[in-house]
């Protein structure tokens, strides 16, 4: 059951697209530290699959108990804009982060990055790494996951804009599953002899592709990048077949939102450039109520080591 | 008490006694092995003659033959319980729970040696935790395993928190998918060997013409002294350490355990086996049909991408030729029955 | 000495009583036959000794010592074995390991040895006149009655020193019966013990040293076989009802006498008329007949097709050639439900397999033939109608059960078959056809059945009885085909009609004189 | 009445109202009217979806569909399509509940007419509905927060203080599918063939009929149950109501149907549809560990037919057994 401590204690539940990942449970990790800085007791739940509707009953549960704010990484920008609302009706402060829920009734949003400059490091990164161009592919996660489609979709133009010489002749999507991406990533090599390159777009696509590229020997003729977290990618990293890998630091991200919350909370002002302890300066945008954590972090066999 | 009706899916025809066949080769034409190694032999051709020619590429093959073989054990060891009339829908968790077992023993540093037979150790246990809810419990076996698919889920959940595990032994990966004997990767060399004894001991031996009995007539073997309860028992054990190795070569093919590792999984091997041709029902089916219905489901998903089908297009594709090679075989059988 | 002693046997089924204290002895080398109305406990005693049911209370001993039998394979261990009352099969496995299921040969590592299983069950084959080609179908393509004697080999070749038969004779034809009475004879002098459980009273004699008469779960009789009459042993089972009901009928079953006035052939073109009618793998170019308000007996013996014709009329079976003939209009029904709507019924022989609905009550198993006319504007469950209905045939055919919402599976076999003829007995049809309608049941009520039948044709129904039972063959038919082997080998009426001259027809005996009678029909 | 085990109705009913009690016990506002809803309102499209698969079952002869999970994604996609093209959005709701109808008929026609045993017909199109959900969409949630009030109604709004889709569809349903299932020549014809298909076959019922109609109802509460859940999530999404395809059947099983047919009943579906509600939802509420909801729905279906068996065949025997051991004492 709910405390209610002290007066100021704030109570701040966080839904992640899914449990049971690093990535969420970095930003976990990421909230409970915010708690301890800034005096928030925080809830996390989950659902076990990526799933709207398991996603959109437990965010309505956390209305329900009155807490003081609910923050999500929504598996849906619209589905849960009626969870929103009602959390505005009842007074509890509604937030996403990582990625962002649509409508006027969300309180804060806080990124990781730009949606542009996530694309175009993944592109840039890869790009680097394959000389004279050639043909790429892309191996996401789920085919519905809207982030991912929004960056496969600003990577395209992207390629089409700045490297004309990469041919994309491939999108294809493995679920949150690194066995199966490996195995639709070495049909891909099969599929297209050719092939030069391929960006990983998720956490789960990064490995799955890297492990496809080691078995089938390619390590080094065919490039890999992707969005992954240092602790899934490092074995890749180490022995060569991954170069780069392109994430930010979700921990980071989680402590923002709870610096962002509880700033809500005790009704303090967001200003366009904020001093937060321990992040340095993080750029607000009223008019989309949007904190912004950074530029997407790369990781190397250099700074790989970092854990998280 | 019930008896499920033998001949479940067809309630007509049960009675239509199945006409004599002049011709060897008409009967062989309605058996569902022919009709998926017609899908094979189209399959192949479309692919090898389509202008995508890394169909016959050795990496293409060697991932179509551990993909295959890692769905390939556990449809061995499937094909057994449903031939006794019963199903596992349990075996996707099982499998993420024996690697979540497995692969902590690996990071805690325990040798290779010890720790590949507690995969198959561990899912025999699993397996015998399904054998007596259904037995001792009297729950049916489809209730307890859809129970036990997110209890063993849970117990992913609970022993690997949410940390994905990733330390996992090379040696893996070498002996499965990068050793050949032949031209047959490591896993393959087992599921061949895993399917081949099965099959064998399903045709001459006596246990295995007795799970066949169990299948066609749970009532009457009991009746006639065929100790039912252990028999079935035994194959929900035995799938269960067949899963233990999939399990195994499933790290081999990509050496991370995901807290949804295997997720989904139950659904292709179930459809491996049923396409195969062995009844739900039990009592009929074998285990040449599973491997052609493994090799069908594998090569439907290998020749989407070879052909450059767009991905969306993949479900449909794969879910009309499930339904025109069945159809075609079990309409032909439908006409032999009626003329 | 005895093999075996029951006593006190005490068995219930929730609230039924199915067994009050049974006391028997089976001895070695001789015969027990067990004798009882329907559902007076006899089945329920089998299972009892296979281990199949454990009694709550009483003793069973074996060679004078006490056992526990805890399940069937314990009593076989202890060579006791049985042909239960509902064939138990396993359809998709061959005859052959039908025959050797649970107990097969095997060598060193337990491969199964075919050749060596053949070698032991050849010397039966022919004892049983089954074909050793049968051996390596499929069970399910065996018809009920090819199946029973294979069930019959299957316990003959386990050398088991107790041998239980539960009604083996229930749709076999005299020669078949013939035939098992020789080889359980010759068991019972081999020193086995043999149980014997029939509702046909002329096999008594021919087997019997000792009797035994159950009713309602009590011993009421214990009798020497050639101590006992006819007269005394239907006194004995029928017991109370025996002053309550006509007899008639039951005593006149053993005789042709009651033959129903047997008009000479009628004039009136037949209801039904089957011409030229072919299976590629079941008959061949089959005649029949069926006239209206008469009673059509078929006879044959197992395996002849007889119910696959009728299976074929009924929209069962899809014939290759021929033609089907109702009322004068060609009809090919392409299901039962068309039949039924052209006004044929059809009452089939496999009582669990095309019968019964087992775990649902009387009530829903007895009126599911008459549903559009049990219900409100045919849609809407009269449900008032459908229990005054089921009550109502439940008291006319003596079925003996709790109320209208048992379960039909938990009768006994003989009240089974009841309410499958009750489903039909109320529909008004063109045709109805008969497969082996009082297979298993007990004397008293097969006599109201027969009486029931005639009604029905006299109300102008074409009735088809098709029986392995020469006795009721001979009761109720006024018009009888015989078949043998897919084809029409004789037709007899009037004074013609001889037990006698149908057998001889059946097994092929005959002079040649009636072999062609189907063909020069068809001419 | 036909097929309706009550004792697994009771004891779902008592297990549901334990375990309410016992989150009431820890946090009492579990019991407020905004929690209830809630806990009936996401668990009203899984029910509807449960109905159809408990009529399916029940046909029995290994009757069983796998596909209607992406009968309802499919059906939701192609009535956001029009909804957002500008059809008005009663002609959109219609569009998708046929739409389901018609899948099934994909279904039943694959069943009944081509013999495909009915687990691998649903499975192949259970794969070729969800493909051509992606393909309609384009892959991408389809926003409908932009469409009539009225429609979202159906998802959001409530009638009488009580959520629209529990008043207006889920009982209504909920009723006539007792009345159908029960009552009805169909529904009696239904529990008979799922009994016993090939006797049912041979007393005169139109089988075929009877299996393509249950597929062809299945598929139109599927995609009835899509349009709702995308009207309560301003939001069509081509993976609809994917974990429904197996929960439904073990939210059937749960409800006292046997997986061979010829049992079960709706009431039956419903009571185990309240059960796994307020389990999820308390266990959210109450801020258990979050990994015990993927069990819990498992230990649910175990524990109650485990109890149903103590209860139904060992504690009679036993106390038979005790009784004879006095009476022999
Ligand atoms: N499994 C069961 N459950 C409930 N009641 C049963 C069960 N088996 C038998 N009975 C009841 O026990 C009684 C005796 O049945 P049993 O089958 O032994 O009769 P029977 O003498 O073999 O009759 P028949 O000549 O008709 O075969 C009947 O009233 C029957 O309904
Ligand atoms: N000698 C034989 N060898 C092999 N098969 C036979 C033989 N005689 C008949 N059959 C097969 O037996 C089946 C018919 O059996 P069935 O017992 O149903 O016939 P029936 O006339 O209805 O007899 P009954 O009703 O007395 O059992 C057919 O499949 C037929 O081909
Ligand atoms: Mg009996
Ligand atoms: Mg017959």
């Amino acid at each position: 059951a709910p405390a209610h401590g002290r007066a100021e204690t704030f109570q701040i539940g966080f839904v992640p697209k899914v449990i049971g990942i690093p990535y969420f449970s970095a930003m976990q990790q990421g909230f409970l530290k915010g708690g301890r800085a800034f005096d928030a007791r925080i809830v996390y739940q989950g659902p076990t699959t990526s799933s709207v509707a398991a996603q959109a009953q437990i965010v309505q549960s956390l209305i329900n108990r009155k807490l003081d704010a609910v923050a999500v990484a929504a598996n849906s920008p619209t589905a849960l804009q009626a969870q929103a609302n009602h959390a505005r009706e009842r007074g509890v402060t509604f937030a996403s982060t990582d990625s962002q829920v649509d409508g006027d009734a969300v309180s804060l949003r806080v990124m990781q990055a730009t949606d542009e400059a996530i694309a175009h490091t993944l592109v840039d990164q890869l790009a680097a790494q394959i000389e004279g161009g050639g043909q790429i592919a892309f191996v996401s996660g789920g085919p519905i996951a809207t982030n991912l489609n929004l960056w496969i979709s600003l990577m395209k133009s992207y390629l089409a804009a700045k490297y004309p010489k990469l041919e994309l002749v491939s999108v294809q999507y493995a679920g949150e599953d690194i066995s199966k991406a490996t195995e639709i990533t070495s049909q891909i090599l099969s599929a297209y002899p050719g092939l030069k390159g391929i960006i990983g777009v998720n956490t789960t696509a990064t490995p799955g592709a890297a492990q496809a590229v080691l078995q089938a020997g390619l390590s080094g003729k065919v490039a890999v990048t992707g969005i992954d977290d240092p602790n899934t990618i490092r074995t890749y990293v180490l022995n060569g077949t991954v170069k780069s890998a392109v994430l930010w630091n979700p921990v980071d991200l989680g402590y923002l939102t709870v610096w962002g919350l509880t700033q809500l909370l005790q009704h303090k002002a967001l200003h366009p450039q904020n001093a937060v302890p321990g992040l340095g300066t993080i750029a607000y945008d009223a008019t989309t109520k949007t904190l912004l954590l950074g530029q997407p972090m790369i990781f190397t066999k250099e700074n790989i080591s970092l854990d998280f | 008490m019930k008896t499920p009706a033998l001949n479940i899916g067809r309630a007509a025809p049960a009675l239509h006694r199945p006409a004599r066949v002049p011709i060897a080769w008409r009967a062989l034409l309605a058996r569902r092995e022919t009709a998926l190694l017609g899908v094979i032999v189209l399959v192949v051709a479309a692919v090898s003659l389509g202008a995508h020619a890394g169909f016959w590429t050795r990496v293409n093959l060697d991932g179509l033959m551990v993909t295959s073989a890692i769905t390939a054990v556990p449809a061995a060891g499937m094909t057994l319980v449903i031939l006794t009339g019963g199903i596992d829908a349990s075996v996707g968790s099982m499998l993420g729970l024996v690697s979540a077992i497995g692969g902590l023993l690996f990071v805690a540093g325990w040798p290779v040696a010890v720790v590949v037979p507690v995969f198959v150790l561990a899912g025999a246990v699993l397996g015998w935790i399904n054998g007596l809810i259904i037995l001792c419990g009297r729950v049916p076996p489809i209730v307890c395993t859809l129970g036990t698919l997110s209890i063993f889920r849970m117990g992913v959940f609970l022993i690997m928190g949410s940390a994905w595990i990733t330390a996992l032994p090379p040696g893996l990966t070498r002996f499965f998918v990068a050793d050949h004997l032949g031209p047959l990767p490591g896993a393959a060399v087992i599921a061949l060997a895993v399917m081949a004894v099965l099959a064998a001991f399903l045709r001459v031996h006596r246990t295995g013409r007795r799970l066949f009995a169990i299948g066609n007539n749970e009532e009457a073997a009991r009746l006639v002294g065929i100790p039912v309860r252990r028999l079935r028992w035994a194959t929900y054990a035995l799938l269960g350490a067949c899963v233990g190795l999939g399990a195994l070569m499933r790290l081999g093919q990509s050496p991370i355990v995901q807290t949804t590792t295997g997720g989904g999984f139950e659904l292709g091997v179930i459809a491996a086996v049923v396409l195969g041709g062995t009844e739900l029902s039990g009592g009929r089916g074998g285990m040449v049909g599973t491997f052609l219905g493994t090799l069908v489901v594998g090569l439907i998903g290998d020749a989407i991408v070879l052909m450059h089908i767009q991905p969306f297009w993949s479900g449909v594709v794969l879910g009309v030729v499930i339904l025109a090679s069945v159809g075609v075989n079990e309409g032909r059988r439908a006409r032999q029955v009626v003329s | 000495m005895n093999r075996l002693e029951l006593r006190g046997i005490v068995k219930s089924f929730g609230g039924v009583r199915a067994l009050k204290g049974v006391d028997a002895v089976i001895a070695a080398g001789r015969t027990l036959v067990l004798l009882g109305e329907n559902g007076a406990g006899k089945s329920t005693l089998i299972k009892t000794l296979t281990g199949a049911v454990r009694p709550e209370e009483g003793e069973i001993l074996i060679d004078g010592t006490p056992v526990v039998l805890r399940d069937p394979m314990h009593a076989r261990a202890l060579g006791i074995t049985a042909v239960y009352q509902e064939p138990m099969i396993f359809p998709h496995l061959s005859v052959l390991e039908n025959v050797f299921a649970g107990c097969e040969i095997t060598d060193r590592f337990g491969r199964v040895r075919t050749e060596a299983m053949l070698g032991a069950v050849r010397p039966w084959l022919s004892s049983l006149d089954l074909a050793e080609s049968l051996l390596h179908r499929p069970m399910a393509d065996l018809g009920l009655g090819h199946q029973q004697l294979v069930l019959i080999a299957q316990a003959l070749v386990q050398d088991a020193r107790v041998i239980v038969f539960d009604e083996p004779t229930a749709i076999l034809s005299r020669a078949e019966t013939d035939r098992l009475v020789g080889i359980i004879n010759r068991l019972r002098d081999d020193g086995r013990a043999i149980v014997y459980i029939t509702h046909r009273l002329e096999e008594v004699p021919r087997l019997g040293d000792h009797v035994t008469v159950l009713t309602d779960g009590r011993v009421t009789g214990d009798y020497a076989a050639s101590d006992v009459t006819e007269d005394l042993l239907l006194r004995l089972m029928m017991g109370r009802r025996h002053d309550t009901r006509q007899d008639d009928g039951t005593r006149q079953d053993g005789g042709e006498a009651a033959r129903p006035p047997a008009a000479a052939a009628s004039s009136t073109p037949p209801v039904l008329s089957i011409r030229g009618l072919s299976h590629p793998r079941h008959f061949h170019d089959v005649d029949w007949d069926v006239a209206a308000g008469r009673i059509t007996g078929i006879y044959g013996l197992v395996g002849a097709g007889r119910s696959e014709v009728a299976m074929t009329v009924f929209g069962a079976l899809r014939a290759a050639g021929g033609r089907i003939v109702l009322d004068g209009r060609e009809i090919s029904p392409r299901s039962p439900a068309e039949a039924m709507a052209l006004g044929i019924g059809y009452l089939p022989e496999d009582r669990k397999k095309q019968g019964i609905f087992a775990p649902m009550g009387l009530e829903s198993n007895l009126t599911c033939t008459g549903l559009a006319r049990l219900s409100h504007g045919g849609w809407l469950l009269d449900f008032p109608a459908l229990l005054a209905e089921t009550r109502a045939v439940m008291r006319r055919f003596a079925i003996k059960a709790g109320t209208p919402e048992t379960a039909i599976g938990t009768l006994s076999g003989g009240n089974q078959q009841k309410g499958l003829f009750a489903r039909w007995a109320g529909q008004a049809l063109r045709v109805l056809i008969l497969d082996e309608p009082t297979r298993g049941i007990d004397l008293a009520t097969k006599a109201e059945i027969h009486g029931f039948i005639r009604q029905l044709a006299e109300a102008g129904t074409a009735i088809v009885v098709i029986t392995s039972d020469l006795a009721e063959l001979m009761a109720v038919s006024q018009d009888v085909i015989v078949m043998r082997q897919g084809r029409v080998v004789d037709r007899v009426q009037g004074a013609a009609l001889t037990a006698e001259r149908v057998l001889a027809s059946a097994i092929g005996a005959a002079t040649t004189g009636h072999e062609h009678t189907g063909r020069e029909r068809a001419a | 009445m036909s097929g309706f085990r009550s004792g697994r109705v009771l004891i779902l009913g008592l297990f549901a109202l334990l375990v309410l009690g016992g989150f009431a016990a820890g946090n009492p506002t579990i019991l407020s009217a905004d929690n209830l809803s809630s806990m009936a309102v996401f668990a009203v499209e899984l029910g509807i979806i449960a109905f159809g698969q408990g009529l399916v079952i029940a046909g029995g002869d290994g009757a069983i569909d796998l596909s209607v999970g992406a009968m309802s994604a499919l059906a939701q996609i192609l009535a956001a399509l029009f909804i957002m093209r500008g059809l008005p959005w009663p002609a959109g709701v219609c569009a998708g509940v046929l739409a389901g109808a018609a899948m099934g008929g994909c279904n039943a026609a694959a069943i009944t007419r081509f013999r495909i045993p009915p687990i691998i017909a649903t499975l192949g199109t259970m794969f070729a509905f969800t493909g051509l959900a992606l393909i309609a969409s384009g892959g991408n949630t389809i926003d409908l927060t932009a469409a009539p009030a009225r429609f979202l109604a159906m998802g959001q709004g409530s009638v009488l203080g009580v959520p629209f889709q529990i008043l207006c569809l889920y009982l209504p349903l909920l009723g006539l599918l007792v009345l159908i299932q029960h009552r009805s020549r169909f529904g009696r014809a239904l529990y008979l063939n799922g009994t016993n298909a090939t006797a049912a076959w041979l007393a005169g019922i139109h089988v075929n009929r009877l299996r393509a109609t249950t597929y062809v109802l299945s598929g139109a509460l599927s995609g009835l149950a899509g349009v709702i859940a995308a009207a309560r999530l301003g939001t069509a999404t081509p993976d609809g109501v994917p974990e429904a395809n197996l929960i439904s059947i073990a939210i059937v099983v749960l409800g006292g149907a046997s997986i061979f047919g010829g049992d079960g009943s709706p009431v039956g579906t419903a009571i185990a549809t309240l059960a796994i509600a307020v389990v999820n939802y308390g266990l959210n509420y109450n801020d258990f560990n979050p990994t015990l909801q993927a069990g819990m729905m498992g230990l649910i279906l175990v524990l109650v037919v485990l109890v149903e068996n103590l209860v139904r065949g060992r504690l009679p025997r036993l106390i038979a057994a005790a009784r004879s051991r006095r009476k022999i004492a």
